[in-house]
């Protein structure tokens, strides 16, 4: 492999027919299938999971509930994407493969400001629309417990400008399905200190904690949003992971549920500390070293294997992931896609091999 | 002469003008929200639009244009209607004369279909335009309203617009005179003399028409 | 020209296929997922097409913001090597092109859910790398695929197709040759059924025959919803043998 | 989107280190890994599609007309489209006039097919979408295109001066056309550090950038600064330069056998 | 488009439920044509169309000019279709890219100039060198729904009513007589395309539409503008006397069970027999007046020439 640079042929849809060789079909000749073998393996997988298509007829049975990923007519209903059909309770609805972000309340997501506008800012977050972080949802200099004043309203773009990024809390959906935003914790706002990446939202699995402090030093803020955050571990972040934050309560870690009462972390003369101008800061702090610098790009490039192969994006994983990179020396050879495959393959078979130790 | 105004109803004010081989119409809409281009802070923004009977719109309708928003923006009472358009759009059906050689019917023949559209739009006007087209021959006489032949054979042709005030009475100002050939400067006053007289016959024959509309649209 | 024979007395095409024979329908899904929500490359004969479905995303002007449904908008970008003999000038602003544009565009309004994405924009871009007959079916092909990758909710399948009409035979999915030797229906179906959402005709047809080619058309674009459906299945499989390893 | 203060002094510091520390890890020499499919357009006599790992991605159609030299001499004619933007859009301008500046470094000697006759190459260049600046993408798809290109053999005579009928050819054999143009290649500088191929995020913060043109084991014209982004674009020394110009030199042979590989 | 029309909810409502009763505001059954008014202006080829308040104005007119290169026995037509604020305020100066007014021209152009309704080899002069281009300019006046099909009937009609000046060639030379040195000639018509257009509405829900099976989807003739604006769907049929379909244009919108739209094809051509007919009377009575004075005039000529 030449170290300057790789130039493969290119290889899958493109040229060859993935369907079929044989390239012509009757329009009378109603039987043109797939090949035996792929057919058996469809009803196999079939049994795991309903496949449809839009249009296609999900039931007759009036008793479901039609949810997304649906319509009806009469008794009937159909599904108006192609998807794997979910019936939780007696709601019907059709998941799509593929699509945009779509939030929901409680997801710890990244974004970056779009616009700044009257008494709120618009946010890119990867999904339909912007979301919107209103002025009164953040914490401003002087603390949470002050009011909004009219000077806020006019230097909003000294807090948050075009182009920084965040990360926050989906407080609310708005009718149309948008997100209203907050960052009224401590563990939300500016970021700072790193690099950002970005994976399809679908690789992100929501879970209860999204912010992880990993081997080397280095934090990463996973957003359900697959806009992701890697930065030198700060206090903030040990603290979090301390065993003060862990003594009330194991339900009380820094998750979602109670990030509203951010006091059970910190205590109060913190937060103001806090809440003064630094945390909109746009300064890095000035001791970044070269190997953590490294470090923070080797993660990069180990998430964007995982993600090249497909494969679910945790912290468990990207530390098995990070641990098994360590055979590449040169961080720059990640890139190349063999290495991303052996790598995405590795962790694949490590979890098999755990699997089948349990 | 022959008028009709209120010939379309999808905008606000039109007319049907026809004056021997001369065929216009002319349509008004406004006054209307302008794009942000087009606004004046403290006056009646105007685009005069004229399009030829046969083919594409070339310079010379540019220069028509002109002309004819040179003549009308003086008799609108612009600041009445300040951040706001008017679209004056004028269509040819009939030149009555060679394109390529003349323009003085098609003018004259836009200008006066303009004002009735204007006077059909209720767009306010302080005076109305009278406008005459004339050619001068060989022998020294004065035709009005020449026929293409005519403008053919003609030493000189004239379009002459006139502001008459005090009820079409009185003529206040020259709004335009554009002429071509030869001519001497005495030509040239006896031409605008003579035209003047005419404008106040047709002015008579403009408000009689323009009474006869009001009186209809009155007891409809 | 006149050697060849449009179609034989032995029943054969130019190309060695039967009156009802669709040429070679080659479909792929999620082409581009970097560049884009939903992509497809789709090989119809020699069409050769690259459809990005963009959004639903915020919009980038004001003025494409409608309260109450998404904004659809269709570029097709025909290229000027898409011919044989290379264009002289770009199509990008030729009434032809706009004319399919906004034909695709009613096409899809009806079809894709718009109302589920209110306050957003849809942008599809498509580029034509090579046409041989029949392009607008084959946009619509493209454009329902692609659709269907992104994940837009939509009613049925749209499938599209041309007819030709050589005499009294009605020739089924017609190319370019094909295409300049007779006239020729463009039909744009729904799903399974009969209903059109779109039908061209550019040439003359005898008001008798056109029932015939009609029906035709419809049978044709069935089979092509069918196997469109089939790839999309197929790369559901696939999507969902490796979301196990999530 | 433009990047957040934060991320542009960290990227920036990065870069500036010695030896400079860059996003993906890569070394100054090192490209981004590519994919290319060739030949897949039957109604051109070449074509490419070529991938970068960011996904930008460019095609390159290769067509060719018989055309009477002694009349216009110009046989080499290139058009770009960039997805998305107007042709007359000012990237599109620059990039079309920096190719025909390239095509200038041609052969037309190679196109000749006889006294009177030659082949006229029309490149047609669709850049899909592109993530940085698409230069050293389009070079490399103008350079697998044409390397895939197979013209017809001619038959007639090469001295046809006073033979008034036009070339014939053979029925099916083609051969290969042997048509090398330049390399272009995209340097970013970023404080006292040169580097290839910048990715995105890359351009962003760069002080300048720096096209080079290569051809057989030699750098030619055109060489130019380019502004990357608008932000940081500063001056650079001389011996940034002349390290630039080294590391092509150095490198661009590993890039040709790459793509002559394929 | 400059400016949405706009139609209040209430009266979109009460427009549709009309509908769905088998009512028109003016009246009209579903399936009839407006009357259609055709006046020749003073020149051969000037045409107003009146289809209720909708009004078009076409004028042909002709040049000597040089043929396309790659054409060489063809003459040049074209037609050419602008819109301006006059026809409404949906229309916009200068702009005629939007989506209905591409559709219009385009539709016109294939009805016509495309289905080669007139010979254009007829205009060829001196091969490769002169030829005849017609020009047709039509002119949008007043829209109140209906403009292609009354644009295709004035376009038709001023071909037929037109006549182009007699030329003799000499050589390369040629000499244009004018109108009144000798009698001008008529274009070849080689078939005569009437464009009729159905507009579609969903009386039910879109689901019904593309699932059910009733095929209750109105389908009206000849819509006026507030028609036009609450449609669904839209179909221009283009047929003629030979019981040719000449085009056909649905560009999207409300899918349509394809047995309809060939009862509206069906239902068209009844439609375009009886037009084509008033346009071949009208033209008649228009020469029959014409000639009337011109015998009264060249009788005289008529004389010497013998």
């Amino acid at each position: 492999m030449s170290e300057v640079i790789t130039i493969v042929k290119g290889k899958g849809s493109f040229q060859q027919t993935p369907l079929s060789n044989d390239s012509r079909y009757e329009s009378d000749d109603e039987d043109v299938y797939m090949s035996d073998s792929e057919a058996q393996q469809n009803n196999e997988d079939l049994a795991k999971s309903q496949i449809v298509t839009p249009g296609e007829l999900v039931t007759d049975d009036p008793i479901w509930m039609r949810g997304h990923g649906t319509y009806f007519l009469d008794n009937m209903t159909y599904s108006s994407v192609a998807g794997t059909v979910s019936r939780v309770n007696r709601l019907l609805s059709v998941t799509p493969l593929r699509g945009r972000y779509s939030p929901e309340t409680g997801d710890h997501i990244v974004g970056r400001i779009a616009e700044v506008g009257n008494k709120r800012w618009k946010v890119d977050i990867g999904g339909k629309q912007h979301a919107v972080l209103m002025l009164g949802s953040v914490n401003l200099p002087g603390g949470i417990l002050r009011r909004k004043s009219e000077s806020d309203e006019l230097q909003m773009r000294s807090f948050l400008k075009e182009g920084d990024l965040l990360n926050a809390e989906v407080q609310s959906l708005f009718q149309d399905g948008s997100a209203s935003l907050h960052t009224r914790s401590l563990k939300y706002g500016k970021l700072r200190n790193g690099l950002f990446c970005q994976v399809p939202s679908s690789l992100i699995v929501r879970s209860k904690n999204h912010t992880h402090n990993l081997p080397g030093n280095v934090t990463i803020v996973l957003g359900v949003n697959g806009y992701i955050w890697l930065r030198k571990t700060s206090k903030m972040d040990l603290a979090r992971d301390s065993p003060m934050a862990g003594s009330s309560g194991s339900a009380n870690g820094p998750t979602g549920a109670t990030s509203l009462n951010p006091t059970q972390n910190v205590s109060i003369t913190r937060l103001e500390e806090e809440s003064s101008w630094q945390i909109y800061s746009d300064e890095n702090d000035p001791d970044i070293s070269n190997s953590m610098r490294q470090t923070v790009t080797r993660y990069a490039n180990v998430i964007k294997a995982l993600a090249y192969c497909e494969i679910g994006i945790t912290q468990e994983r990207i530390i098995s992931a990070y641990e098994a990179s360590m055979a590449y020396p040169n961080i720059g050879s990640l890139i190349e896609r063999e290495n991303m495959e052996a790598l995405g393959a590795d962790i694949i078979n490590a979890e098999k091999m755990r699997g089948n130790g349990v | 002469m022959q008028v009709q105004t209120g010939y379309l109803n999808k905008v606000d004010g039109s007319s049907h003008y026809e004056n021997k081989s001369v065929k216009v119409i002319c349509s008004v809409t406004g006054p209307i929200e302008p794009k942000a281009r087009q606004e004046l802070p403290t006056q009646l923004a105007l685009e005069v639009t004229v399009r030829p009977a046969i083919g594409v719109p070339t310079t010379r309708e540019i220069t028509l244009q002109d002309k004819i928003r040179g003549v009308i923006s003086p008799i609108i009472c612009r600041y009445k209607y300040p951040r706001q358009l008017c679209q004056i759009t004028l269509q040819i059906l009939e030149s009555g004369e060679e394109e390529t050689l003349f323009n003085v019917k098609e003018l004259i023949g836009c200008i006066n279909s303009t004002v009735f559209a204007l006077i059909d739009a209720a767009i306010a006007i302080n005076s109305i335009a009278v406008g005459v087209s004339m050619a001068v021959m060989g022998d020294g006489t004065f035709i009005v309203d020449p026929s293409n032949e005519q403008l053919k054979k003609s030493v000189s042709t004239h379009a002459l617009v006139f502001q008459l005030v005090d009820g079409s009475k009185v003529v206040e100002n020259v709004l335009l005179l554009d002429s071509f050939g030869n001519f001497d400067e005495s030509t040239l006053f006896e031409v605008l003399e003579y035209g003047e007289k005419h404008a106040l016959s047709l002015a008579k024959d403009f408000r009689k028409t323009i009474e006869t509309k009001i009186k209809k649209d009155l007891f409809m | 020209m006149s050697r060849l024979e449009i179609y034989s007395p032995e029943g054969l095409r130019l190309d060695g296929r039967r009156w009802n024979e669709l040429r070679k329908f080659d479909a792929s899904i999620n082409t581009h997922a970097h560049l884009s929500d939903g992509s497809s490359y789709l090989e119809q004969g020699n069409n050769k097409i690259f459809t990005l479905v963009k959004g639903p995303r915020e919009p980038s002007q004001r003025s494409q913001l409608d309260q109450s449904k998404a904004t659809l908008n269709v570029t097709v970008n025909i290229t000027r090597f898409s011919k044989f003999e290379r264009s002289k000038a770009s199509h990008k602003n030729e009434r032809r092109t706009l004319e399919i544009q906004t034909s695709l565009v009613r096409t899809f309004e009806k079809n894709l859910m718009l109302q589920n994405y209110p306050r957003t924009v849809i942008d599809i871009e498509i580029h034509v790398l090579q046409q041989d007959g029949g392009l607008v079916g084959s946009l619509i092909n493209g454009i329902t695929l692609a659709c269907i990758d992104a994940g837009i909710a939509m009613y049925d399948y749209i499938s599209g197709v041309s007819v030709g009409l050589y005499d009294t035979v009605p020739l089924l999915d017609i190319n370019s040759l094909e295409e300049n030797a007779m006239s020729c229906a463009t039909l744009g179906v729904v799903g399974k059924t009969e209903k059109l959402s779109l039908l061209l005709v550019e040439d003359k047809i005898p008001l008798d025959r056109l029932e015939n080619v009609l029906a035709i058309g419809i049978a044709g674009a069935h089979r092509i919803r069918d196997l469109m459906d089939q790839e999309l299945r197929r790369h559901a499989q696939k999507r969902i043998a490796n979301s196990s390893k999530k | 989107m433009p990047l957040s203060v934060a991320e542009k002094s960290y990227l920036y510091e990065s870069l500036a280190n010695t030896p400079s520390i860059r996003p993906d890890g890569r070394t100054p020499y090192q490209f981004r890994p590519v994919e290319v499919y060739t030949d897949f357009l039957p109604s051109s006599n070449g074509s490419s599609r070529i991938i970068a790992s960011d996904g930008s991605e460019c095609i390159v159609s290769v067509k060719c007309k018989v055309v009477d030299h002694t009349v216009d001499d110009d046989v080499f004619e290139i058009g770009i489209d960039i997805a998305n933007e107007r042709d007359d859009s000012l990237i599109v301008e620059s990039i079309t006039s920096l190719f025909n500046n390239v095509a200038q470094g041609i052969d037309k000697e190679n196109l000749r097919l006889t006294k009177r006759y030659s082949f006229k190459i029309y490149l047609d260049v669709l850049v899909l979408s592109s993530f940085s600046y698409p230069v050293s993408l389009i070079s490399f798809g103008i350079y697998t295109a044409l390397n895939s290109t197979y013209l017809p053999k001619l038959i007639s005579s090469f001295d046809d001066l006073e033979v008034e009928e036009l070339p014939t050819f053979h029925d099916y054999d083609l051969i290969k056309l042997e048509l090398k143009v330049p390399l272009v290649f995209v340097l970013a500088v970023v404080k006292d550090n040169i580097f290839v191929d910048p990715a995105s995020n890359e351009t962003e913060v760069a002080d300048n950038g720096l096209i080079v043109s290569w051809t057989n084991g030699k750098i030619v014209a055109p060489i130019r600064t380019i502004a990357l982004n608008d932000t940081f674009t500063k001056g650079f020394t001389p011996k940034l330069l002349q390290e630039g110009i080294k590391l092509i030199e150095k490198y661009a042979n590993d890039i040709v056998r790459a793509l002559e590989a394929l | 488009m400059a400016k949405d029309i706009e139609i209040s909810t209430a009266e979109a409502q009460f427009i549709v439920g009309a509908l769905k009763e088998r009512y028109r505001l003016d009246g009209r059954s579903f399936d009839e044509f407006r009357e259609v008014k055709i006046k020749f202006g003073n020149e051969y080829g000037d045409v107003m169309v009146e289809m209720g308040e909708t009004k078009v104005h076409v004028r042909i007119s002709c040049q000597v000019t040089q043929p396309y290169e790659d054409r060489p026995f063809e003459g040049l037509f074209l037609i050419s279709t602008e819109s301006t604020p006059m026809a409404g305020p949906q229309f916009e100066n200068g702009t005629n890219t939007s989506g209905d007014e591409v559709l219009i021209s385009r539709i016109i152009e294939k009805a016509i100039r495309r289905s080669g309704a007139l010979d254009v080899e007829g205009l060829c002069i001196v091969a490769g060198s002169k030829c005849w281009a017609v020009r047709a300019n039509v002119h949008f006046l007043n829209c109140d729904g209906g403009f292609i099909d009354a644009s295709c009937i004035a376009v038709i009609a001023g071909l037929m009513h037109f006549k182009k000046p007699d030329i003799t060639v000499h050589g390369e030379k040629v000499i244009v007589h004018p109108l009144d040195e000798r009698e001008p000639v008529p274009l070849g018509i080689l078939h005569i395309p009437i464009c009729v257009t159905f507009s579609f509405f969903n009386p039910q829900d879109t689901e019904e539409n593309i699932k059910g099976e009733s095929n209750q989807e109105i389908a009206i003739i000849d819509a006026t503008l507030k028609e036009e604006l609450l449609r669904d769907g839209v179909l221009t049929v283009t047929l003629n006397k030979n019981r040719e379909v000449v085009q056909v244009s649905k560009a999207g919108g409300l899918p349509m069970d394809a047995l309809q739209l060939m009862e509206c094809c069906h239902k068209a051509y009844s439609i375009i027999e009886r037009i084509t007919d008033q346009i071949i009377n009208q033209i008649k009575e228009d020469y029959k007046e014409r000639e009337k004075y011109k015998a009264l005039l060249s009788s005289e000529n008529a004389r010497d020439a013998s």
